[in-house]
This record gives structure tokens, C-alpha cells and sequence, in this order.
């Protein structure tokens, strides 16, 4: 079974537009993508469930009968809190060339849809263009795609627990993928 | 065929003089004449890696997948076997595969409908008698089908000119090491999802090059993996450099690191205990079980393009050492721009979690995401850009290659390698990349299809082993 | 008259951003976003009021004093709702070459900007960027421009009776319009 | 002058050899050099279509156009005369013509402000006195004018090749029927709104062969228009393939789908009433007054890109058939890049509803989003990127063009043709895609203007005709 | 001192989204990202503040520990009301020939994030996409960055004081500035 | 050594005799092949310009570079010395800067960790003795350093070929001008903030042409800042045109705008009281110290890339004029782009609000986003575009030069010119461009350097001095 459709099958209520949980979801993609957009990585972590599944699936090019593409095995990233963790102590060593000096990134979030589910948690769907540019590069990079993600209150806070990054791409036309989605 | 300018010619000459220096002129990784000329006679002759039969498990699967950079379809047919055709209907050249994967029992051209089965056989098109009269002869019109395809283990090779050898012949000493990490695992191998693919502003030589043999880059470019403990020496006692470079003939070239029997450590690649009684002591030669028992990791290279490789990393920290099994193409696209590939490899049969944390791992580690690649696309990227510069080329810059050469390593050649192959110890000398490049320089300087080598041969012949300095 | 201009002098009153009729707005243009992005096409026919007026001009460029160069003549789409239906319709045959295996898009919509006519229809203008990629080019393409829409309500739900689609090219860099704008 | 490589010289020997046996290689479609040459050899002598009169009715008004990747500007003079100056100021080169129309008694350069005047001829310039003393003949500073322009009908063509025939030499056979199908309403034709534009990953020849003669497409790749009735033989009892090709000489191809004067059906296009009544029977001969009246569709091409077809759609189901006309143009940008320009067209003094109707169709069928283009560009995109591929070089890969030859089709050649040109009967055959490459070969291959040939002189000279399997 | 942190070293207050100062920001921006879209200068001239400091810094590649690398020296644009004045007085001249015909223009403004300053201010930041092509040339040019803004009211109105484009490009990709950011 | 195709090496042999007659062929300003010609011919030899002194004020301060397209490293050693280095390992070619600016005192490759110093030597790299044994010397793989670099008031230039002449021999004449406008100047000059980069669809000769002496377009080209006030006649009585165009040999070329001693109006560039008194009548000679204060503007090449100008504007119309100085360079990119790089120039010392308001008027004017160069990028793009015309190629298509030659002007040689050089007045002559595409010529003719020319031998040695109408 499809990881993307998994997921999906929870029973959810919409959460109308302007809601004030609604915001809460807008506000935390958006300080999210902030703090990305400005390498604060371990403000990114603080932002992130320990119990983050945190997945970006390989995607195929298929027939139209046979649905959009995505693997349910084949993973970009394929990621829980430790492993995230590890990435960001990684990159702030001295030694993490490709994105030392860091990419130039954008992140542009829009088309919120937002819902809740049963259990509480905030289920976010958005629609996701990262521009990126390395050292004195001109071709400019994009990583386009869709965003389904969970978000989990603890102690007041939002926290994003799950996170599926489905990109319009079957080839990626970054060199890497050393910026998080 | 493709017809050189004298200049390129001339260039390539003096390549060979230079190499034999243990130099490389750097405008080898970014120049469009040499670049065509690769593509004429290189991808077109050379035995290159498509996709592992696990992917195309049943009759009518298929996978998309470029040699060099023109598009094929490998196939297994509706008689079981797989061929590698050329996605170009015979009537007006229209692409008749649809999806990058699928089963299918025809492929229907879009254009005029001329459907062809799974093994390339035109078998039909619309109206056929009214269009074609007596002349309906459909067996000229199939889909071009590479001349030779081959599987080893599972492992999927294709050449495009008939007058290659076989893979064996082609693979040299080569084919003993896939062997004794292949070919003794009960269950067989799969690939783990679908291939990643990644483009990038390198040449695809710069990987070729660095998967050839260069450990020396893992202590510095990768320092970030040991300073965060993804990367661990494993084997306790014995240390990185603790591993054979062994040439292989025809290009070839495996790193291997070993631990020794006494040595208590990780034993069959690091895998865990479900997985090492998956391995026989009777598929292959004692040696090879032996062997791979005591193999902690490889890195491989199966001229031109082909690289596979495995280490134990810890991608997660909250879990052990997770063996992680990665094979790469470096697809060729222009002088400056290469698609990466990438597979994770497992044994069949493993548990659901083995199956999940190693390809995590793989792609953890080794893919565009991974905590190693990233940083390897740093320089191969920057090696491309200088290597276009006007001023490199004019003076005719030369790279530096003599690690290992005489006086230059404290590396040597060794009898005692268990396996074929012409051995050095330590890691600390770059003959695998030097060999990569001579062997290149052998399809690119003849008309003919290069003769098969052994190393000493393939040395020999470039007058290199004398200069070498090993034992 | 220039068709654009023709429109936009029917009387209207603003709407308030983040007023209910904003947001239903809003949600319309996104939920219809993602059915075009799913290929969800009878969901999308399904928001469309049967007298739908779907144009894209062609734009020249002219000088400034010229104005924007919108057609009042030239169409890329030049549909209602039988054309459309049509065209989905098609598209839902084994045999739409073009968008089989189909695109990968995604719609961003932004920059809502929401009123009221005077008979009750909403009035829409928002930017509109889809990103569009193809098989296995790695050669992005955008469309890229702004919607000019005219939501009716009929019972209880708001449909599309009027859109302009304003593009910002000259010259399509996509080799066909094979999605809906 | 633009001097091939040998070796394209030789391919373009080869070429021909192997069109006698009905083939060609695929390798045209893609490659950089023989993209190159075509602009030199071709699109610098050809005849190339620019627009249609009604774009520029007034004295003054303009429109940006392209010969081949130039820029031009289609302008009516204050004279009256109809000219194509290339877009290039006389001084330093910089662009005279900012908008892409208009109407202008003037073309002012920017750069230093030298004026034109809408004949090309140069009026001024600032400080004319004080910069160039006594030099200031401006007559030999005019911008640079096509040196042929001809309109017929109010299409207008222009070549840029001095020692170029006239159109109607140019155009052979095809005037006829140019004359027929645009030469018989009384108040002309005009075209509706502006062209549209797409740029496609695709070689021009690509839909340029399309539009020479390929019906056998239809059936399959447009089988989605058939299935939603937006096409459906509007004849009642004859078919799709009930009509004619008809080659013209020159490379030029028409083909003419008609319905016998007995059976019940569509006339004059398929054109409602009030359409009818504004063609004349006295403006061109009785053979081709009647000759429109019982031709329901038709799609020609004037090579090298130029192409026009007609035919009643149902683009709006819940109307009935309505004729669309467009007209199209193949601009070559790169070896694998083109441009797509669509106009439709329209009898003047039609209703406004009809005016509406017949351009909804039209783009709603033949351009960028017409749902029978759409599939169209998507081989014109896979035999572009299949004929890229070094291995179909390297093997020299033919496509298919072989039906219509002796014994490769029921389609014969026919001498009750009503019109000039060698006709065939039924549309099952390639001959007309054969002959637009035999012309592309004409110029490719000629230093000098290649002579304007017949239909049979041009099969004959190539031995072709005797090949064929007609009459 | 980098004149980027300057600024955001005044205290403020976080203003919620979806309130009605979050709103007023908001279509401040929308409108005057369409006054600009198309081409009605005055119109935005007319939404400056006459206090208006508007630059745009120079960003170099530093290395992670440098931090963005924008420059506290170097600017694209270092404007005031009159400077912005005479720019659009110019380009409304008959000879303002690098926009006439006028780039077609397309602002993405996303991601906001609003606060009060303490002397009543608001202060914006947004995300910022401008598309702009030329004339029939088919290369896309795209124009990325962030936006810190400051509005101030004045007789009701918000008007833009202060503005810091800061783009994610070392090297422009577009042939010229001709377009306001 | 790149080694043209005889098409091109006739192509300039016919540009010299077409140039005689005051014509350029248009194709010049973008061609692929003469493009790789100029980066070997041009850009490899000729003394480039790369940054300011000011830029890199300590021992190890760097900045990222190009010359023609390659990546340098502009630095100044922890010996004091400023040199260019490769950015480019000498081990396998990898970038070893990371950064565009900063101070370093080793540069440390990222791949295996090579390092250089500053100076580029290789101090050392990672397990030294064991991978490199016996062959440890570093003295022979240093990082390339640019053969020559010398530096003029700051003004740091750089040629990679060992036999280019001095700096100052290749400036000829321009060096007094340039000790007049930055020799003078006690506390010296710097630049403001770091260089704004422009990726422009430009030949890049079509700014170096436009900076070489084409005072003609400002009257048209620029009339919306005359309209709008931000530039007027700061001078009063004199116009515009009351200029000299001084040709300096070798390609160089000094536009220069005085006012005669009794004229009240703008002294020292127009520069205000607090920096005219930084100017000092001692540092060089009286005819120098006189010239820069009757000297209102100026706009100078040197040849090939580098250009300067200064006037007084109002970008700010609240304020008064505000001298503005901006240097550029124009990179070459591909035949038809380039990088426009701009920095501000400033005499250090001066007011914070001095400092602030002459930067902001250098960029409100003189820069991608400036009220002049944002009109100046469209004639540049427009030439770019009509230059890689086929038909424009095919006839050869000249542009006249001609302005300035025997009978084409009012502007006469004078004697009386205050300095060196061949002086013209007014500024109605195109001889500084003719002089710029002449001295290209005899970069790309020759295979040995170009030998230095006074301007007189320029002309003369090209038989332009006959036929030049002036005095
Ligand atoms: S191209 Fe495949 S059937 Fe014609
Ligand atoms: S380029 Fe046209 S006037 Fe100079
Ligand atoms: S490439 Fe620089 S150290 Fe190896
Ligand atoms: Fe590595
Ligand atoms: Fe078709
Ligand atoms: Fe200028």
C-alpha cells in the first residue's frame, strides 16, 4: 500500500480557513520555512515531534490510470528525529562542503488546506516551491512539490510529527539535496 | 562514424605521454569534442550497467534506461528473456514506451499505432494490408535491440557493439569479486524501491574517477560523517587505510577493505546475523566465502560507468552499524552534466526492518541526500568547472596522479591479496584511477574495439609498470 | 472593447480579506487547484457553472502607452462549458497521447484580491505560477500570469461562471496546453 | 558562405541513396550541423511564409516576423508596398522595431536615434550635419530589405535569396490550388486575431513531414477525437481515407479529401450558408469552383514550413460541425527546438457568431491547446529526442517511408484527379513525406538555387518514380 | 553593522495572522504588488511614505559561519522618495527604452509575517517571486528574495517607510533593474 | 593552442580591409567560433582588470575573480604580495576558495585537503609522508598564479601570458591619463561595498564598443534623463559635445569633457570642497594637476574589458549634482552573454553623506538598476541577437563606422589637446570604436603577441590614418 495513501484513510474534519487552528497550522510552515530559509537548523529541530517520520518519495513517471507516481519504498529522504538530528550536527560541523557556504534558498508555501483528525493532530496540506542557488551559479535550482504534513500539540506547542514530500519531480534537478523540504 | 578533429587526436596522443607520468590534463573532464567522441566510442562499444533483475521480475516488466545518453527500454519478454530496445519506432522514430516502468505485453507506437511485442517484434500496425500491400514483411521492422545483453547475479549489462566480447572476458579479474559478493547469497539480491536519479553539473568522469580507487578523499572531504559518527572505523584495531587496491584489468577496480580472522569485528560486510546465514560456503570457491567473511566494505568500478559500493554507517544513531549496499551510474549528458543513479541493494529474504534501516542507510549516506554524496558533488562539480577553463586547456594543465607511483606512496604491491588481481596495500596510492583513465584512453584512441587486458598487460602496454614503485 | 477591460466595469464592492466571502472564495481557487493537480477532472467539471466563460488571450507586446497587449480576439482557450466537458472527456480516453502519462504540475495561487458584483457573483483576481514537468525532461516549464474569476453561488455552493487567464508570455513556453490554466 | 563539414557532405550523399529505397535517417531530426546548414541553405533562399495581408491592412502597420531564427518586420509602407526589413539598424545593429505591432511612419533606433522610414529607407539621424559632414548619402544606410516579397491572396511570402524564382514558379502545381481554395471568395479572407506562438522540443521537419501527406496518423494518435466525436467523417458514406495526394512539384504536397457530387453532405468546406454564398464561380476556373465545392477538407504544405488545413470540427458538441482553418508555420530554432505559430483564418463578411465559432474551433482543434495538436507535439518531441541518440547515428537507423512504394500499398496513382499534380488514390501512402525530403535534399546539397522541378521530374530525378508502385 | 540587523534590533510585538493589522499588511502588499504588475507607477508612487528608505543589498557567497552575506555597503537599489520619484518620472518618459515595451511582470508576495513596532509601525516580511520576461524572448527571468517592510499610517493609510529587498542572488539573472522590487 | 577553422582566419582577414572603409562586420558581435578565439587570443594575453586595491587591504584578504571565464582568486599574501591564483587544486582541479570574499592565510581543498598558502604553495596535505613517500616536494605543485600582475593607484590588472608586455607599456598613453584622474588624490581611492554582477544576453563587445568613444547615444539613447534632470549640462556655457575623444594606442580610448579656465562651472570632476582638496598639484605634473580640474567627465577603456567613467548627475533631484565614478568590467560569457560587473569609486577620506550620496548616484546611474544602464542593456541585447543572424552573416552585413572619417564629420584632430595621444574634438567621431575592433583584430590575427602601437601606428599600420578626414 501506497505510504501516501496510509496515511490518508484516518477519518478527518475540515478545519475552516481563518480558524484559529488554521493559523496556528499557517504560522508554524511559515516560521518553519523562516528558519530554514535562514540556516537556524536547530531552531528547525526544536520545531520537529520525536517521533517525526519525515519522508520525501521517489516518484515515477506512470501512465495516468496508474495515479501520480510515488513509490512506496523508494525514498529521497527517509527520516525519523535521530536521523534528522544527525543531518543538522552533520551540516554544522566545518566539513559540510556542499552546503558550506550554504545555499541561497526561498521557500514559498501556499494553497493551505488544512484538517484535524480524530486523535487531535492537525493534518496541513500545501503546495511548496524552494528556489535554491549555490556560489556564483545562474541556473537557478527549484524543488517543486506538495507538502502533507501532521502537527502534534505538546505542551502548547505545535510540533510537526509526520511529513510526506511529494515533488513533481521523477529526475531532481538540484545537485544534492542538501537543504531540507 | 564520428570523426575527430586532428586537434583531439593530437591531444589524446600526448594524454598517453602525460599518463605515464601520473599526470592527467584536466581538460579531460569538460571539453565537447571529447565528449562526442566518448559518446561515439565509448558508450556505444563498452559493456554498460542498466538495472538489476529484480526490477523486472515477470514476463512484460520493464524499466526506461539510457546507455550513454540515448533512451532504451530493458525488457524481459514474453519468452523470458531480457533485451535492451532502442524506444524508436521504425516507422517515423516516435517513443513507443509510455511509463518509465510497467508490465506490458505490447508496446502501441502513439504516432501511427505499429505495435511491437515485449521482445521487440513488430507484430502489427493499422490497416496494415491496405498501407502496405505485399510488402508486409515485419520481421526487418523490430524495434532495434542491443546486440549483447548479459546477466551476471542478476546484474544487467548491454553493449551496443556487436563485436564486444562476452561480459566474462569483458569483466577480467573483475568477475571473481562480483562473484564472491554476489554470487553467494542463497536468495539472490534485489534492489530496494526505484533508482534515484539526480542531474548534475559535473562530468561523469569525476565520479568514475573518485569511485576508482580514492580512499584518499574519505579522511578530509568526509570529515563531518566522523566527526558526527556516521562513519566509524568498525573493525576496532585495523584502521581506514587498511584495505587492498586491486586492479582488475580492462579498467576495473575494487577497494577492499578486510579484517583480519583474529580480529574480532564485523564479518560479512557488517551484516547482521540474519543475513550472514544467508550466505553459502558452496556457491562460489572457499576463497571467496572466505573472503567475503572477512570483507568489512568495497568500492567498485566496472568501466565505464558503473560503481557499487558498501560500508557499515550509522545513518540513525539510536541504532547499531546498518550495512549499507549502493550501485551508481554515472549517465553522461553533456561535457559539463551527468545524471547520478542510484540503488540500494539488499538480500532477499531479510526481515521487513533489516530491508528498511539498510536502505535508509544507503540513501542516508550514498544518494543525492545522502550525508557523504552531498559533499562528493561539491568537487566533482568544481573539477568540471575548472576543467573548462580556457587558460587550463592553454597551458595545458596537468592533474596530479603519482600517489603510488615510484617514490611516491608508501603503498605496494602485495602477493599475498587474497584474490585475482594485481594488489597494492595500503589504500594510499591512486594506480586504480590512473588505470581508469588509461583504459579510457584506450577506446578513445582506436578505431577497433580495445583488446581485453589483464593489469599487467593494461600496464605494460602504457609502460607504467616500471615507473610504478610497488614491489 | 478589449474583453479584459469589458468585464472589470461592472460594478463591484470589495470584499474584506479574511471575511467569510474572502475565504470562500480562497478555498474554491485552492480545492480547485488541487483537483487540476491530482487530475481529478470530473471533480474540477463538477466546479463549473454551466454558463462558464474560460478564456486565456493571447498577449502581444506593445509599448507602454499600448497597455498590457491582452487580445480581444486571440484565444489560447476560448471555451464554455460543453468545450470543456469535451475536452476532459478526451482527456479521460486511452488515447490523450499528450497527457498520458500526464504532467506533473503544481498551481501556486496567491495575491487574492476579492469583490462583489452587484448581482451576487464574487469576483476573484488572484497570480497564478503552475509548474509543469513532463516524463523525464529535466527542462522546467511556467505558466505563469493572473486569474480573473467569477464565482456564483448555486445552492450553496460557489461555482465557476467566468475566468481570464492573463499569461505573461508572449510566446508558450510549453509545448502544448494540454492542462487547464 | 556557411561550409559544411565532409562529413556531413557524405551523409547528405548517402541520404539520397537511401530515400530511393523509401527511408531516411533518422539522424535529420536532430543535428546541429545539418540545423545549421538548413538556415544556410534553405531558410536564406526558400520562399517562407510571413503573414496574411489583413494582419496589416493599413499603411504603416506592422508585424514582428521571423525568416528562419531572423528577425523581421512585415511592414506596409506609406507607399503601400508590402516589405520584410530585417530588424537591424544600419549603424550599430540594435533593433528598430520595439513592439511586436502596430502602425508606424517611422522606425526610430534607440541606440542613437537613425530613423526609418516604414519603406526601410533611412530619413535621418541626429546631428546628421555636425556628425558625418559632407557623407551623408543615406541612401545606400536603408535597413536591409527582403530581396523577394510576393502576396497571393494576401499571403505573403518572401525569400531572401536574390537569384530565388518567383512564387508562382515557386510554387508549381500548388498555385492552383492555392488559387482554388483562397482565390474563390469575393470579399477575401482575413485572419482572426493574432498568431499564437509555442516553443516545442522538437526538429521543424517533424510536423512539416506530418503535414506532407501523413493521414495515417489519424486514425491512431487522434483516435481520442474520434472516440468524443469532435471528428467524425462528416461525408456520411465515404471515409477518412476517401481523398487524394497530391503532389505538386518543389516538395510541395496537398492533400484533398472529397465527397462525390451525388452523395449528400457537406460542400464548400463544410462552410455554412452564409460562407457558401460569398464563393464565386467566375473568379478561378469551373474546374475549381467545383473543385471546392466537393472538397470537405484539405492540409497542404509549401516547403519548406508552411503548412494549412481545413476540416469541420466539433470542438462545441452541443453545435454542429464547424469548419476550422489554420494556417501554420514551423520556425527552426535549434537542431531539437522549434517554434509553433497558429493563425486561423475566415472568409470577411461572415457573421460575427460564425467569425467566433470557426476561431474557437480552430484553436480549440489545431494550436497549442487544440485537442488534436496536443498529441501531435508529443512524437514530434520523441523522434526529435530519439534521433539525438549517438547509437541511431552510429548505425545509420532509417525510418520507414516506404508505403505508397511498388508493392507497398493499395494506393494508386490516378489520371481522373480533378487538378493539376500527380495525385494518388487513397491517401495510404508516403509519398508526399518523400518528396518533401527529396527537396530538402535538392537545397541541402546545391551551392547554387535549386531548379524549380515538376512532380515527375522531381521523382525522375531521383529514380523514384520508377520505384513507386503507382499506375 | 550589517544595516539589515539594524533594523531588526527594535522591539516589537508579534501581530497574529489573520488579525486586521495582519490583513491591512497584507493587501498593502497585494495592492501594491498589482499597482506594479501593472505598470500604474503613480499609483505606487502614491503608496510611499515621503520618509521612505527602499534598498536592495548586494549578497555575497560567505561561508555558514559568515551568515547571509549581505552587504552593508554595496546596494541595487538605495532609494529615497525622490530618487523612487525621478525613476518613475523617467520611465514615463517617451524614452525609457529598457522598459517600453514593458517587461510582462508577475509578484508572488507569500509567507507573511507581521509585528507592531513599538512607535506604532508595522513591520512586514514576506517572500518575494517576481517572473519577468521581455519582449518574445523565451529565457524566463526570476527575481527571488525576501522582503522586511515597514508601513506606517497616515491619515488612515498605510504607507510603505522602509523597505529591505534582500534577494537570494550573487549574480542578478536579469539584464537590468528596470523593475521595482 | 586552439587552432581556428580557415573560414574564421578568412573571416578576419576580411574584417581588416572592410574596417579601412569605416565598417565592422555585424557577425562579430556574436559567433561561437570567434568567441572560443577571443578567450584563447584575448582574454589568455591581454592585461584584464580584476579588482581594487581596496578591495583586499590585509594579508590574506581574497576575492573571487574572472579572467575571460576562469575562476581566480585575487589575493593578497601574507607576504604582502597581491597574485591571481587558479582557483583550482593541482591535485584533481577542485575549487579550493569557498568563499567570494573573506581573508584566509591557507586555502584548504575541500576533496583530500591539500593546502596552500596564501601566496598559492603548498604547505602541506593530509598523511603527507605516507601517501607521497620520497616525492614530497611542493615547490612544483602550487596552485597557477597569473604570470604577471602589476598594480596602477590601486587598479590591480593581470595578463596570463608570460610574454605580455609591462602594464604600462601595454597602456601607452593611457597611463598619464589614468595618473591624472587616480594619481592625484592624497589619500588615494577605494571602492564602496563589493561589485554588483549582471548576467546580460550580450556580446560583451557591445558595452567595450560603447565605452570606447560613443558619445552619440547619449543624445537619443538617454534623452529620458535629460528630460527628467538627471543629467544636464553641469557646465553651463559648454555643451555636451564640447569634449575630446583621445585615442591612447593599443586599443585604448578617453572620452574627456572640460571646461575652458574662464568658464565658471564645475571644477575637479565636479567633485565638491571637500574632496577637491584632497587633489594634490605635486603628486604628479602641472599639465596633469590642470587637466583633472578642468576635466567635468570622462568615460575610458582599456582594451579589451575594463571601463571607467565619471560625470555629475542628479539621481537624487532634492540635491544638488553628485559626481559619480564607476568601473566595469565586462566579462565574456558565451557569444551572446555576458557579466556586467560595476563598482563604485571613491577618494578615501571623504564624509560619511559624501561617500553615501556618491555611491547611491554611481548606482542610480551606472548600474543594472541605474537611469542609464538599464536603456544601454537593450541596444546591447538587440546587437547581440541581430549579430547571430544567419542572414545578416550570409550578406555580410557591415555597420557603419564611418563617423569621423574624411568627410564624415565636423570633429577634427586638434593639436592643442591638453596631453598625450591623438586628440579629436568634438566628440562627433566613432575613431576610438574603429580603434578598439582594430586593435581586437590584431589580438586574434596574430599568433604571437601583438606588438605595442602609439595610436598614430595603429592607424597607420591599418592604412586608417589616410583616410581619416581629420586635420
Ligand atoms: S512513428 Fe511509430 S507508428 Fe509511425
Ligand atoms: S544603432 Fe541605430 S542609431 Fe546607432
Ligand atoms: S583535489 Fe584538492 S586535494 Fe585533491
Ligand atoms: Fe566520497
Ligand atoms: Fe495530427
Ligand atoms: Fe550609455
Amino acid at each position: 500500500m501506497n505510504a501516501v495513501q496510509a496515511e490518508t484513510e484516518r477519518a478527518t474534519t475540515r478545519i475552516a480557513s481563518g480558524s484559529q487552528a488554521y493559523w496556528r497550522c499557517v504560522d508554524f510552515l511559515v516560521h518553519e520555512a523562516e528558519a530554514l530559509d535562514e540556516n537556524r537548523l536547530d531552531d528547525w529541530l526544536a520545531m520537529l515531534h520525536p517521533d517525526i517520520d519525515y519522508r520525501a518519495p521517489i516518484r515515477v513517471t506512470r501512465e495516468r490510470t496508474k495515479g501520480p507516481g510515488f513509490s512506496d519504498q523508494g525514498y529521497h529522504f527517509f527520516e525519523n528525529h535521530e536521523s534528522l538530528n544527525t543531518r543538522v550536527e552533520r551540516l554544522e560541523t566545518d566539513y559540510a562542503w556542499a552546503e558550506d557556504p550554504p545555499s541561497r534558498t526561498r521557500r514559498f508555501i501556499t494553497n493551505f488546506r488544512v484538517a484535524a483528525f480524530e486523535g487531535g493532530d492537525l493534518h496541513v496540506r500545501s503546495s511548496l516551491l524552494v528556489y535554491r542557488e549555490r556560489l556564483d551559479e545562474t541556473a537557478p535550482q527549484f524543488l517543486v512539490g506538495e507538502r502533507e504534513d501532521d502537527l502534534r500539540e505538546v505542551d502548547g506547542q505545535l510540533l510537526l510529527v509526520r511529513r510526506r514530500v511529494l515533488l513533481d519531480h521523477s529526475i531532481l534537478m538540484t545537485p544534492n539535496l542538501g537543504v531540507f523540504l | 562514424m564520428y570523426q575527430p578533429q586532428p586537434e583531439v587526436l593530437r591531444f589524446l596522443d600526448e594524454f598517453e605521454g602525460v599518463l605515464e607520468e601520473g599526470a592527467i590534463p584536466i581538460r579531460t573532464f569538460n571539453d565537447p569534442e571529447l565528449h562526442e567522441l566518448e559518446l561515439d566510442r565509448i558508450f556505444t562499444r563498452a559493456w554498460v550497467f542498466l538495472g538489476h533483475e529484480s526490477e523486472i521480475p515477470a514476463r512484460g516488466d520493464y524499466v526506461q534506461r539510457r546507455i550513454g545518453r540515448d533512451p532504451f527500454v530493458l525488457v524481459r519478454g514474453e519468452d523470458g528473456e531480457i533485451r535492451a530496445v532502442f524506444d524508436s519506432c521504425r516507422h517515423r522514430g516516435a517513443m513507443v514506451c509510455r511509463a518509465e516502468r510497467g508490465n506490458a505485453a505490447l508496446f502501441r507506437c502513439p504516432y501511427h499505432g505499429w505495435t511491437y511485442k515485449n521482445t521487440g517484434a513488430l507484430v502489427g500496425a493499422p490497416l496494415l494490408r491496405d498501407a502496405y500491400g505485399s510488402d508486409r514483411d515485419k520481421s526487418t521492422r523490430g524495434l532495434l535491440t542491443a546486440p549483447h545483453l548479459e546477466s551476471l547475479h542478476g546484474f544487467i549489462f548491454a553493449s551496443l557493439d556487436p563485436d564486444a566480447p562476452s561480459l566474462d572476458a569483458y569483466l577480467g579479474d573483475m568477475k571473481w569479486h562480483l562473484d564472491m559478493i554476489w554470487g553467494q547469497c542463497e536468495p539472490g539480491w534485489e534492489v530496494i524501491g526505484e533508482p534515484q536519479r539526480t542531474v548534475l553539473a559535473a562530468n561523469w568522469k569525476a565520479p568514475a574517477d573518485n569511485f576508482s580507487g580514492d580512499d584518499y578523499h574519505t579522511v578530509y572531504l568526509h570529515r563531518s560523517t566522523t566527526e558526527t559518527g556516521i562513519m566509524e572505523n568498525p573493525g576496532g584495531d585495523s584502521d581506514l587505510w587498511d584495505g587492498y587496491h586491486v586492479q582488475l584489468g580492462n579498467g576495473h577496480h575494487f577497494i577492499r577493505n578486510m579484517i583480519p580472522p583474529d580480529v574480532p569485528g564485523p564479518r560479512f560486510l557488517g551484516y547482521p546475523e540474519e543475513v550472514q546465514k544467508l550466505f553459502s560456503p558452496t556457491m562460489q570457491s572457499e576463497e571467496q566465502y572466505e573472503g567475503l567473511k572477512h570483507t568489512v566494505g568495497f568500492v567498485g568500478t566496472v568501466f565505464p560507468s558503473f560503481g557499487f559500493l558498501s560500508f557499515p554507517f550509522k545513518h540513525d544513531r539510536s541504532r547499531d552499524f546498518v550495512t549499507a549496499m549502493s550501485i551508481r551510474v554515472f549517465e553522461p549528458r553533456a561535457p559539463g552534466e551527468m545524471v547520478a543513479w542510484t540503488w540500494s541493494l539488499c538480500p532477499k529474504g531479510v526481515s521487513e526492518e533489516f530491508r528498511r534501516e539498510t536502505y535508509r542507510t544507503t540513501m542516508g549516506t550514498f544518494s543525492a541526500g545522502g550525508t557523504f554524496e552531498q559533499d562528493d558533488s561539491d568537487p566533482w562539480m568544481s573539477i568540471t568547472r575548472s576543467a573548462g577553463a580556457t587558460y587550463a586547456r592553454k597551458v595545458g594543465m596537468r592533474l596530479d596522479y603519482r600517489m603510488g607511483m615510484k617514490g611516491n606512496a608508501s603503498s605496494r604491491r602485495v602477493d599475498d591479496y587474497p584474490g585475482p588481481g594485481v594488489a597494492y596495500y595500503s589504500v594510499l596510492e591512486e594506480g586504480g584511477q590512473r588505470g581508469f583513465h588509461r583504459r579510457w584512453l584506450q577506446f578513445m584512441r582506436s578505431d577497433d574495439y580495445p583488446p581485453t587486458m589483464t593489469p599487467e598487460e593494461q600496464n605494460a602496454g602504457a609502460g607504467l609498470g616500471e615507473r610504478n614503485g610497488h614491489g
